[in-house]
């Protein structure tokens, strides 16, 4: 089964308004995710890899192109909750990603509405607390506690939790690192590679850093201006890039094993 | 030379625009009053039909004219059916004619004042209230601003009284201010004459005593206008300097060293734009409440003007002024918005990237 | 709730609510201390205030007081009828528009900013002018809510658009919320101090509309109003005549309503409100 | 020294990286600075607590942590911008040998922001004023320093120096900044912070919300404003502490207003002696081809919110080698292998279990 494809994309393009102030987010691009693997997309701000990863999570559509999930087009299944309770995500800001109103516990719970059977409310409290245990995080903690109640550090693992919850097929995880604290970033994505071992789930991991996209993917996305620029192993991408932008990206990564930067490069403007 | 022009093609814009709701309101103004019970004309037709005498039925027929209510012959002649009832015109024919005279300016004629076109009671009244408006809610936006301004960087002790008093002061009803004027330093006091805008005395002219005595009557309701505008901008630009005075590009300028009388001017300015776009909405506020206090002060304006048209069912006189405050108050807003359009660079930008 | 507390620290708001009160308090509980008639002439004309009669009467000989009162409520009911529809429709308009977004919304934002600009007092006294003899208090509420509803509706948009972009919306989307139970779970809680703020200006301004018109002699027909109180002063000379008490007191209340329902605002905005505007 | 704390093993030491600063070369000491604020509900909290460094002429000094550590409270306090709610504990502040604490805000204004001391802003995008053209805001500048200096000459100034730093100096300064793009305004903002050829620059993050490009073509630039005398020391502040190795010639390493450990590039980072440093080194992710293995390693938990004092090591709670005596006895800081460090098992083989080592 793992050869087995999730997503495929032949040519999709999603472009913004019309005529001449229109936009070209993505621009006819053509790629498979496969069941089991994490495949990074990694570009710089506004390169569409936000716009892609919309698409894949049907909150976006294409303005043109084929969008397949597992073998059909994306909107075969008319309700898009059937969708969702196949393909889940968890999104950049941590704290905007809770409504303030409510406890964690209970918006942690409501991800329950997604079920077709919905279980028992003692199985929905124990479920809670498991899934709020496999992102360590003790469920007395945060009993009855409110979003900003937390840090940026724990939001994030409430977001991951709800994901253990629901346990979909494929995760598409949006820059989830980036408004974390640096010595934090590491425990995000070992908790997307649990995901990966024990639920056996695929990620979609959208990053601008491809250190992190390196460490953590089966397949490496370059995305630049909307296009697919370089793809491949992470090892092959990174060893041999094809595409400038890769070497680009590779070069700007201040790597403490190699001269990034020295004193009397000439400055070039930064456009 | 309009696609290399963003400004200009912004302005026609806007022109157009503006013109589009200036025919919403013609619109408006000619059906809000039809839609009633009490439709004025049918109700002044049947007072001047009451006499039936020869007179009353030549006054009639000119109403009918000139409304375009009736259809008429080739000869300009009212047509009638058998029993005299002259046939009238649909309202939507109503309207054209309607539309069509009030694009030429033709406002029709006043039922009290029977022969006497609208546009001559507006051209009396008008000035009156241009003189009294124009300067006192300018002049009151800008003090408005400059107290606010102060308030919210001084904030201690200054703050502490500008800001409750602004607050009581634009909380109270125009009418008030006019009232509780007229009462203690028209009638108490008798500091200033109580109501009125020239001296019985002296006839409206540019002579030295009629002007004198027009301003000796134009301190009250001036002053209670005045302080309105300046209690109500005072407290928006509060508020808006001090958000201003939070801001990345504040505490940057701080760390740069620059003057502090420098970033105040930073912030007054930039607090200010927003305020110039307030000024445009609430003209329309503005301008209904100073109408009252014409009232207040039996004010020669549109005030006193609509007043006493109201109180006789003088509808072409009623609409008319309607019309015309509704015209004043469109200028006046589509002029801030090209002000605000060339003041401030990013909302430059954000129109130049609309009409790419 | 800790922002609630906190509300009730600020001594403005107190104040506020103090004057609000007393003007509730001054409708509703004023008859159960004195007698309340307004259809019998108890004396002479703009007789001074009195023992019997503490506020005097009016032009007719009725007794102050009781048309005060009465005038009151009215004034209470026209606002708050109007204040409640303008907030309804305004909220209405202003969170489809801002949630939804696409061409609808755009034809609302026209409309909106079309009705902005017309001054809603020209738009009242055209269609209270018409109706002569249909002009109840009701009506005027419902006129009145009817053409004020475009400044809220503007407020409430601006806020529910920059809600929709947040995650916690796409997010309740991927959890399989209906749009009405996003509008109502993740984006209404966010506008709801916001949109109580808004009702609260909506009810003085229709209070002080209905004064202005009523001033203008455009008052209902079925009913006495704060506004009708002082036209009737002003028609019947007892600003000229000096008798203060014909017209003073229900000056006095308008302005406190007006007043203390402002304070209560922006004591409200001040703790809800520090940073919404961007 | 007045303050009566325990006797530092630092001041005994005098072969630190930063020895007792000579008065000839240093331009900016820092002296056991306090600096506390006052939270909303009353509560003072001691955010820096007995900072000492000197910065000498032609170094860049890294200070890295979490958020929550201090690092901005520092800068402040470097600054001499004690604005209420925040306030000088003790300690003092030097710039080319003259003290700046207990200036008023003017006189610091005047002669010391932005002349002495300059500061590149996180957030550059937003710190130009939105109304005003960027040539006069570089004007303002100048003038709020030198009232004497004439038109033409500050236009001249402007241009050779915005044309240096890689602009088009007529297009840029006749811009206001919605008319420039995001990199622009980023070289701008760092050309107006250094017009004054200030003696230190404080970069507070000015690389944290930047793409890794963005980022490169910022420290680039800095780097020229330094080969090019405009600029002569400067402090960076991060919370990306690998960044600092081709940044800074030395590095300090901060926690909960302290420093925990202070020593050369080289040492900090690929020989940390301090394990709350190691830490931060060991949870960040390299794309070097080979490293995928080397396995990252996150710091649990948050900074401690420091409204209390703390028994023992401050850093106690969350380290993975915590002894227990360290949460009772306090830790100062002392020279090991040639650094400063506050740890009590700093030469020992327990603080090598922490991090992965690259």
């Amino acid at each position: 089964m793992t050869d087995a494809l999730k997503f495929q994309a032949k040519n999709i393009s999603r472009v913004f308004g019309h005529g001449k102030k229109s936009v070209t987010a993505v621009d006819n691009v053509t790629f498979e995710i496969r069941d089991r693997e994490i495949i990074s997309l990694v570009g710089q701000s506004g390169c569409g890899k936000t716009v892609l990863a919309k698409m894949l999570l049907r909150l976006e559509t294409p303005t043109s192109g084929e969008l397949l999930f597992n073998g059909k087009p994306i909107t075969a299944t008319g309700d898009p909750r059937n969708h969702w309770r196949q393909v889940q995500a968890v999104f950049q800001d941590p704290f905007s990603c809770f409504n303030q109103f409510f406890t964690i516990r209970s918006q942690l719970k409501s991800s329950f509405r997604l079920f077709e059977t919905k279980p028992s409310p003692g199985e929905i409290e124990e479920r809670v607390d498991q899934a709020l245990l496999a992102v360590n995080i003790k469920p007395k903690e945060v009993e009855g506690k409110y979003p900003f109640e937390l840090s940026g550090g724990q939001m994030q693992r409430m977001l991951l939790a709800r994901i253990f919850i629901l346990k979909p097929q494929v995760l598409i995880a949006d820059e989830p690192t980036s408004m974390v604290d640096a010595c934090s970033r590491a425990s995000i994505l070992d908790y997307l590679l649990k995901l990966k071992e024990e639920l056996s789930m695929t990620i979609v991991f959208v990053t601008h850093d491809i250190g992190l996209a390196y460490y953590i993917s089966d397949s490496l996305y370059i995305m630049h201006k909307g296009k697919m620029v370089d793809r491949g192993a992470p090892d092959d991408v990174i060893k041999h890039p094809t595409s400038d932008v890769t070497k680009q990206l590779l070069e700007d990564i201040p790597d403490v094993h190699r001269q990034w930067i020295a004193r009397g490069t000439p400055v070039h403007a930064a456009e | 030379m309009l696609r290399k022009n963003p400004t200009l093609r912004h302005i026609l814009g806007r022109a157009a625009w503006y013109f589009v709701t200036f025919l919403v309101a013609v619109t408006v103004n000619f059906f809000l009053p039809r839609l009633g019970d009490a439709n004025p004309i049918d109700a002044i037709l049947a007072k001047t039909n009451a006499g039936d005498s020869a007179g009353a039925r030549e006054k009639e027929e000119a109403y009918l004219r000139q409304f375009g209510l009736a259809e008429v012959d080739a000869q300009g002649k009212v047509i009638r059916t058998a029993d005299g009832k002259p046939v009238r015109t649909g309202l939507g024919k109503q309207f054209v004619s309607y539309l069509g005279l009030t694009l030429q300016g033709d406002l029709g004629t006043s039922f009290l004042q029977f022969p006497k076109p609208v546009s001559e009671i507006i051209k009396d009244a008008l000035p009156w209230t241009l003189c009294l408006q124009l300067p006192t809610i300018i002049f009151g936006w800008l003090v408005g601003n400059l107290l606010g301004a102060l308030a919210a960087y001084k904030r201690g002790v200054f703050d502490r009284i500008i800001y409750p008093l602004a607050l009581l002061v634009s909380a109270v009803p125009a009418f008030c201010v006019g009232i509780l004027m007229v009462y203690y330093f028209g009638i108490k006091l008798e500091w200033f004459p109580a109501v009125g805008g020239y001296d019985a005395g002296t006839t409206p002219a540019l002579s030295s005593d009629f002007l004198s005595s027009a301003a000796y009557y134009y301190v009250m309701p001036f002053l209670s206008i005045f302080m309105i505008v300046v209690g109500g901008q005072s407290i928006g630009m509060r508020s808006m300097v001090i958000y201003e005075l939070g801001t990345d590009y504040v505490k940057y300028a701080k760390l740069l060293g620059i003057k502090e009388n420098k970033i105040l001017l930073y912030t007054f300015r930039n607090a200010m734009l927003p305020q110039l776009t307030g000024l445009a909405l609430a003209l329309g506020a503005m301008v209904g409440g100073a109408l009252i206090t014409e009232i207040i002060f039996s004010y020669p304006g549109l005030g006193m003007a609509i007043l006493t048209a109201i109180q006789g069912n003088d509808y072409p006189v009623i609409t008319g002024c309607t019309l015309l405050i509704t015209v004043c108050v469109l200028v006046a807003n589509f002029s801030v918005d090209i002000l605000v359009g060339l003041l401030d660079p990013r909302i430059r930008a954000a129109q130049a990237a609309e009409s790419n | 709730m800790q922002l609630v507390k906190g509300l009730f620290k600020i001594p403005a708001f107190l104040l506020g609510l103090f004057l609000f009160a007393a003007t509730l308090a001054l409708a509703f509980l004023g008859p159960l201390v004195f007698h309340v008639d307004v259809s019998t002439r108890v004396g002479d004309p703009y007789m001074a205030p009195s023992a019997a009669h503490w506020l005097g009467t009016d032009h007719l000989g009725v007794d102050m007081l009781s048309m005060l009162v009465m005038g009151l409520r009215a004034s209470l009911y026209v606002g708050f009828l109007a204040g409640v529809v303008a907030t309804i429709v305004g909220t209405l308009i202003g969170v489809y528009g801002g949630y939804k977004g696409g061409l609808l919304d755009d034809i609302l934002t026209v409309l909106t900013n079309l009705f902005l600009v017309i001054p809603t007092l020209i738009v009242l006294i055209l269609l209270s002018s018409s109706m002569d003899k249909g002009r109840s208090l009701t009506l005027i509420a419902l006129i009145i809510g009817g053409t004020t509803w475009t400044w809220s509706a503007r407020a409430v948009r601006a806020q529910s658009s920059s809600l929709r972009a947040r995650d916690h919306v796409a997010l309740a989307r991927i959890n399989g919320f209906s749009t009405l139970e996003i509008v109502l779970e993740q984006i209404l809680p966010y506008l709801l101090s916001y949109i109580f703020m808004v009702f609260i200006l909506q009810t003085a301004t229709a209070i002080l509309t209905e004064a202005t018109i009523s001033m203008l002699g455009l008052g209902p027909y079925d009913s006495i109003s704060l506004g009708k109180i002082l036209n009737d002063a002003k028609t019947n000379e007892a600003l000229i005549g000096g008798k203060w008490w014909a017209f003073m007191p229900a000056m006095v209340l308008v302005t406190v309503i007006a007043f203390s329902l402002y304070v209560i605002n922006t004591a409200m905005e001040g703790v809800f409100n520090p940073r919404l505007r961007k | 020294m007045t303050v009566s704390a325990p006797v530092r093993p630092l001041e005994q030491a005098a072969s630190g990286p930063t020895p007792k600063p000579a008065k000839s070369n240093a331009v900016l000491e820092v002296e056991d600075l306090r600096v506390h604020y006052v939270t909303r509900f009353g509560h003072k909290i001691q955010a820096v607590d007995g900072v000492s460094f000197s910065l000498k002429q032609g170094e860049i000094l890294g200070i890295a942590g979490e958020s929550g550590c201090g690092k901005t409270t520092l800068v402040s306090g470097c600054m001499g911008l004690y604005i209420p709610p925040l306030f000088h504990t003790s300690g003092d502040v030097r710039i080319d040998g003259k003290s700046i604490v207990g200036m008023t805000l003017e006189q610091n204004r005047k002669e010391v922001l932005g002349q002495k001391i300059a500061m590149i802003p996180q957030g550059a995008l937003n710190s130009l004023n939105p109304t005003r053209k960027i040539k006069d805001m570089a004007a303002d500048m100048i003038l709020s320093h030198d009232e004497s200096a004439d038109k033409k000459s500050i236009n001249d100034r402007l241009r050779e120096r915005f044309t240096r730093i890689g602009l088009d100096a007529d297009h840029v300064l006749n811009s206001y900044p919605v008319e420039l793009p995001a990199g622009t305004k980023q070289r701008c903002v760092i050309g107006i912070s250094t017009l004054l050829n200030p003696k230190v620059v404080v970069a507070d993050e000015p690389t944290s919300a930047l793409d890794v490009s963005t980022q490169k073509a910022v420290i680039k630039l800095l780097f020229e404003l330094m080969d090019q005398e405009i600029i002569s020391s400067m402090l960076f502040i991060t919370h990306e502490l690998p960044l600092l190795r081709h940044v800074s010639s030395s590095i300090a390493v901060m926690y909960a207003g302290e420093f925990v450990e202070y020593g050369t590039t080289e040492q900090v980072i690929f020989e940390g002696r301090q394990p709350y440093s190691r830490a931060l080194m060991g949870s960040m992710l390299s794309a070097e081809p080979g490293q995928k293995s080397r396995k990252p390693v996150a710091i649990e938990g948050a900074p401690p919110k420091l409204d209390k004092p703390i028994p023992g090591c401050r850093f106690a709670e969350r380290c993975p080698v915590a002894q227990p005596d360290c949460r009772t006895t306090e830790q100062v800081l002392r020279i090991v292998a040639g650094r400063q460090v506050r740890c009590k098992y700093a030469d020992t083989e327990v603080v090598e279990q922490v991090g992965g080592g690259l």
